[in-house]
């Protein structure tokens, strides 16, 4: 099997959803000529013309809502935010409208939207062009929110969440688009929405990360377990809502340790709905602290290099956390 | 109150405005159809009153009424083809989605928020309508949140080469938030079959007009967008029909989108919760009761030779049986199971 | 001192802040001529006039906005979002400009603005006008989020609230507003922001609990504890961020055992980071799973009575998860 | 590329054009200003080309530029009195943040992310200008959000009645949000003192104004808001100092805002992550470039007689040993210490 970039395996994705099913629209700030400022839907424009890969205007919000209207009247489209950082205008249309359609209607409509969006840090974005603010999406019910790492995840996911006849928010992060590679099939293929996968398995502690902190928390897994007769697990949940707790949990009571690593600032953040899951479902079990790896409670990251790098946190950091854990 | 509208005739620059009596002329409605288009205005107020007696008997905790916009929403409505387009609504379009063909029965399961009302099975508040099968979209509280969502409708419909146009509808008051300037923005850059009514009635809750908008009438707004901004007097149902005909062919030529402002009056307070008082003189309200689309309507028909008293008396006793026969059978409906509060949330 | 309904707390604060500063002013839809749609500001326009009470265009992302601006250029002003259900328009204005002026200006900027708005259901207000939505604003660091049930506690931290140099979400319970009383005094008062209240001590279990749950919490409590040996600590945080995490451990330090109880749903609440606060600092004390009685998972309130009731907790859901806690 | 403001004046109905030639009559600048006007485009331009250099020679991580948008600025920004009025700028506003204050040491201080960069102390990318003492408020990225939040600055001068007038730019592509939209209602609502100034550069990154509003001129969008829309050609320095004479004049009057569009063009891609040969051709960006601001300032000045070549030299000497001196200045500076990434979150 070939290996592709996450970028790749994602472009390829919605080149084969749009070839196979005419209902896929693509749309949003600079998607078409310039083929997105990433080059995600780079050449999309020409294969697939201007009344299918459309070019928005500078506006979130309507973005967002025609993508509902056109999904309303028998579309799939596939929207671009073009950051997650500028989601915040289309919020009431995500969390009011898309979100709501089925419930408030009795399950007459459905709005089955996929928003493609950008996030997390690392790459000298500053505060606008670095967040990961999934916490505030995963709180909401109706909605899915999924962030694949692993290109081959990132391509059966997106086939997935086109199909998903709910709306879903799919967070691609822009500091692994060309950095992470995996075997990536030609033909289309699904991974299912709500399933997490187990990257290591181990039965000393649990380690749940998601995001480019995946690959720290992987390597210091690697570098503590070649040390240490110790193993660990590493479960990157993928789907962040509806999220994988059975699988968690599984590890958990099996594991007895729980570290959960995110971008995000800590408060709030997703990882402390695992920890109280955790600590509400398989408490009986634990035989430590549950600790969490997170950003700091600061606005967003910071630009300059060194205030970016006090931001981040990377192997080292993770390692400190598993030495403490699995001293209890 | 603006002047404007209260007449009938106004003549803005650059904006069309329709005269009344011109739309009584080259009228394509027979007089059956002006008959339907009046019944369908007696029975939108008839079950409208009967849900605020409810209201008061504390059957029904809820009412928020299209009372005042009847003349303007039926001339709207017949100048659809309700078998083939879309309506996405706002909560005062009562006879609107009567005339997409919601039944009475439909709207009294949904006042009275019993199991089996079509609209949300109780879920949403009464004036919150939608069914996927008569195409009108479920409408949701947030103001204005349809107007960014009509162009995708109407998006969809062009992109399959269909012959259908998107009719939505929000307050004056809706026109103030940043959905409304993004969705006309949308529709008339791909020239999209919407057209957009606003139903001008002065008032956004308490706040009037004055303190919305800088501009005296809203069509005005249309000229940011390049679209044609139409302000018609909406106690008179044949002039905005007339109006939105119009709007409808341009719409179905593929000229795009067009900006309806149906100048009117809410009879009632905001809703069930409000109380106008405070910000409405009585006179002000009596002065555009004595305009009331029911009353104007009336004149016109007759005028036109269309209604005599006879046809009027048997369309208000079959509208007062269809209002019976609604409330009854709502009132007999069950509530919704208490299983039902979690159902729907994703599909399967 | 006189006893005063929440309400009355709320609008007595609002003209004490508006008389004694120039520099408050209040702005929003129905504010006004109306005094609000609850009339919380009933009769500020006939007392400081239209310059200073400013009935707004129906447009939350301008009215948080021009609350910006003003403060900026020196006001303290105190916007209204008629229902917190409504605020999604302005979550840019609110996370992305309020929340980092100060952040971003590296501390040259202050934002001292104040956001009202009602929230809760339990109302018949169905899917749009029941919204408890904190959880999207605890997670901002920049941002204040205040939740007071009490009335002497809402006038107070209104107070310190304005005065505050960061921007404040002030959360008030629609259902509370003619339903509770306490005493107030006539004169200002501060009660600081970020300080839980202990409204019940005990030793064998802490609950915390805000908004209108706080009242069904009680009363479970306290029947509870009318019956069995048992005593139980209840704990309002009233601030939701910063959230005086200090009070909460040291309470579960001594109990050993933490229920916590909000109206919003489970998945994502804030009660997950105050569990995954408490699993983290307080582990070794815990004698039990951290529980969470919490908003079922749909989109929100439905509205046919039997629909909202099933939606609802009340104190003998609350005294069921007690007993089941407090029999570890 | 639209061809409005190719020419400078255009016809537009409703809407008021300034004519080049009128704008080097009737001028209330001495020649003495005129050079200072010119010497602050050529800054600049000089430090906007110098910081691109340190971009591709790693020593910047991302550049966004003014260039092309000088001569727009410049005349823009002398209409306003820098000692009481307020400014929210945009990330091409590097001419205005100079003549409001700020010094090009400052700016390659936030260039290179440098402890003491008055601006954000290195948090904020390049572009995003703040400084409390001279009335520049700090921006972010999201766009349009300043234009929702001028009207309240301008609400407070108001409130306190100070003589003060706010200033706030945006690109076209900005127009297209919400933000926008009820911005530009509030400041005319209250009639507030603000100048909206779109800097109209024909693309939003690589979308072109036909597809993001279907008027041709973003001074129409004025219509919507009852306020004076008014085009200029922003290659123009003195035609734009004209009409924002106008403008600012208007807003101290009392007589409210202004949507003041001026027509330029972006010499260089979006930012430094940009590349926009796929969607502009080189025939395009050349044809512009023949209107290059400096150019059409430079002609005019000597026209006036207010500008010899010696003159132009010494300004040119000052210019490049300024952008010296602030580059090495910012060079030698420390970057933050890493402990400042978590400071200022709350007061105190
Ligand atoms: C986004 C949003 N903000 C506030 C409200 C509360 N609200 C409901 S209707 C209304 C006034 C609407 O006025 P208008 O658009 O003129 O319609 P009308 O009720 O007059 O027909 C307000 C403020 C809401 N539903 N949605
Ligand atoms: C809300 C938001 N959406 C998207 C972006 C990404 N973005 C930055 S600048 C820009 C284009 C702006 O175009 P325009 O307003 O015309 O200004 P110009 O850059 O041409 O001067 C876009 C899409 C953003 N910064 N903010
Ligand atoms: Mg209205
Ligand atoms: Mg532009």
């Amino acid at each position: 099997m070939p290996d592709k970039l996450l970028i790749e395996a994602i472009r390829e994705g919605l080149f084969q959803e749009m070839a196979a099913d005419e209902r896929v629209i693509v749309l949003g700030e600079d998607v078409g000529k310039r083929g997105g400022v990433f080059r995600v839907t780079d050449g999309l424009l020409d294969r697939f013309g201007e009344a299918r890969v459309i070019d928005t205007p500078l506006a979130e919000s309507s973005i967002v809502g025609v993508a509902i209207g056109a999904a309303i009247n028998g579309m799939l489209p596939v929207a671009e935010i073009q950051f997650l950082d500028f989601i915040h205008p289309a919020m009431d249309q995500i969390m009011n409208e898309a979100a709501k359609l089925r419930y408030r209607s009795n399950g007459d409509f459905e709005c089955p939207i996929v928003i493609r969006a950008p996030y997390g840090g690392g790459v000298h974005g500053a505060l606008y062009h670095s967040q990961s603010i999934e916490a505030l999406f995963t709180h909401i019910p109706g909605l899915k929110v999924v962030a694949p790492i692993d290109p081959y995840d990132a391509k059966g996911m997106l086939r997935s969440a086109i199909h998903d006849p709910d709306p879903v928010l799919f967070l691609e992060h822009k500091r692994a688009y060309r950095a992470l590679r995996s075997e990536v099939p030609d033909a289309p293929y699904e991974v299912p929405l709500g399933k997490a996968r187990t990257l290591r398995e181990g039965n000393d502690l649990t380690i749940v990360a998601w995001g480019w902190y995946l690959q720290e928390a992987l390597a210091a897994a690697d570098e503590f377990m070649a040390e240490q007769q110790a193993t660990i697990e590493v479960i990157d949940p993928r789907s962040l809502r509806p999220l994988d707790s059975d699988a968690i949990l599984a590890s958990v009571m099996k594991t007895g340790k729980l570290l959960i690593v995110h971008e995000a600032n800590k408060f709030g953040g997703l990882g402390g709905e695992i920890s109280a899951i955790v600590a509400e479902d398989a408490f009986a079990y634990l035989d430590g602290p549950i600790m969490r790896i997170a950003g700091p409670e600061v606005p967003a990251m910071p630009y300059s290099p060194p205030l970016e790098q006090a931001f981040l946190h990377d192997k080292h950091d993770i390692r400190a956390a598993i030495e403490r854990l699995a001293a209890y | 109150m603006t002047s404007v509208g209260s007449g009938g005739t106004a003549t803005i620059p650059g904006i069309r405005a329709e005269a009344p009596d011109a739309a009584t002329s080259n009228l394509d409605l027979d007089h059956g159809q002006l008959r339907a288009m009046f019944e369908l205005m007696l029975l939108a107020r008839a079950l409208d009153e009967r849900t605020w007696l409810l209201n008061r008997a504390g059957r029904v905790s809820f009412a928020i009424s299209g009372q005042g916009h009847e003349g303007a929403q039926a001339g709207l409505g017949y100048a659809f083809d309700t078998s083939k387009d879309w309506l996405h609504p706002y909560y005062r379009d009562l006879t609107l989605v009567l005339h997409w063909g919601m039944t009475p029965r439909d709207v009294m399961l949904m006042n009275l928020s019993r199991k089996g009302d079509p609209n949300s099975g109780g879920r949403q508040m009464p004036g919150h309508y939608g069914s996927r099968r008569l195409r009108i979209v479920s409408s949701s509280s947030p103001v204005a949140t349809q107007i960014a969502q009509a162009p995708g409708i109407a998006l969809a419909s062009k992109l399959r080469g269909e012959d259908v146009v998107t009719l939505t509808c929000v307050g004056e008051g809706g026109t103030s938030e940043g959905d409304f300037h993004e969705g006309l923005n949308w529709a008339s850059i791909h020239r999209l079959p919407v057209v957009f009514c606003v139903q001008n009635n002065h008032y956004a809750i308490s706040v009037p007009m004055e303190k919305q908008m800088a501009v005296r009438h809203v069509a005005e707004r249309a000229a940011a967008y390049n679209m044609p901004g139409v302000q018609v007097d909406g106690t008179d149902a044949l002039a905005v029909y007339r109006a939105a005909r119009e709007a409808v062919a341009r719409a179905r030529r593929g000229d795009g989108p067009t900006l309806l402002e149906t100048v009117v009056y809410r009879f009632t307070p905001h809703s069930s919760d409000d109380d106008d008082r405070s910000y409405r003189s009585r006179e002000e309200v009596e002065e555009w009761k004595a305009r009331d689309p029911l009353i104007v309507t009336r004149q016109r028909l007759q005028a036109l030779g269309a209604l005599t008293d006879e046809q009027e008396a048997e369309m208000q006793s079959r509208v007062k049986a269809s209002v019976d026969d609604a409330t009854d059978f709502a009132l007999a409906a069950p509530l919704p199971d208490p299983e039902e509060a979690v159902t729907h949330v994703y599909a399967g």
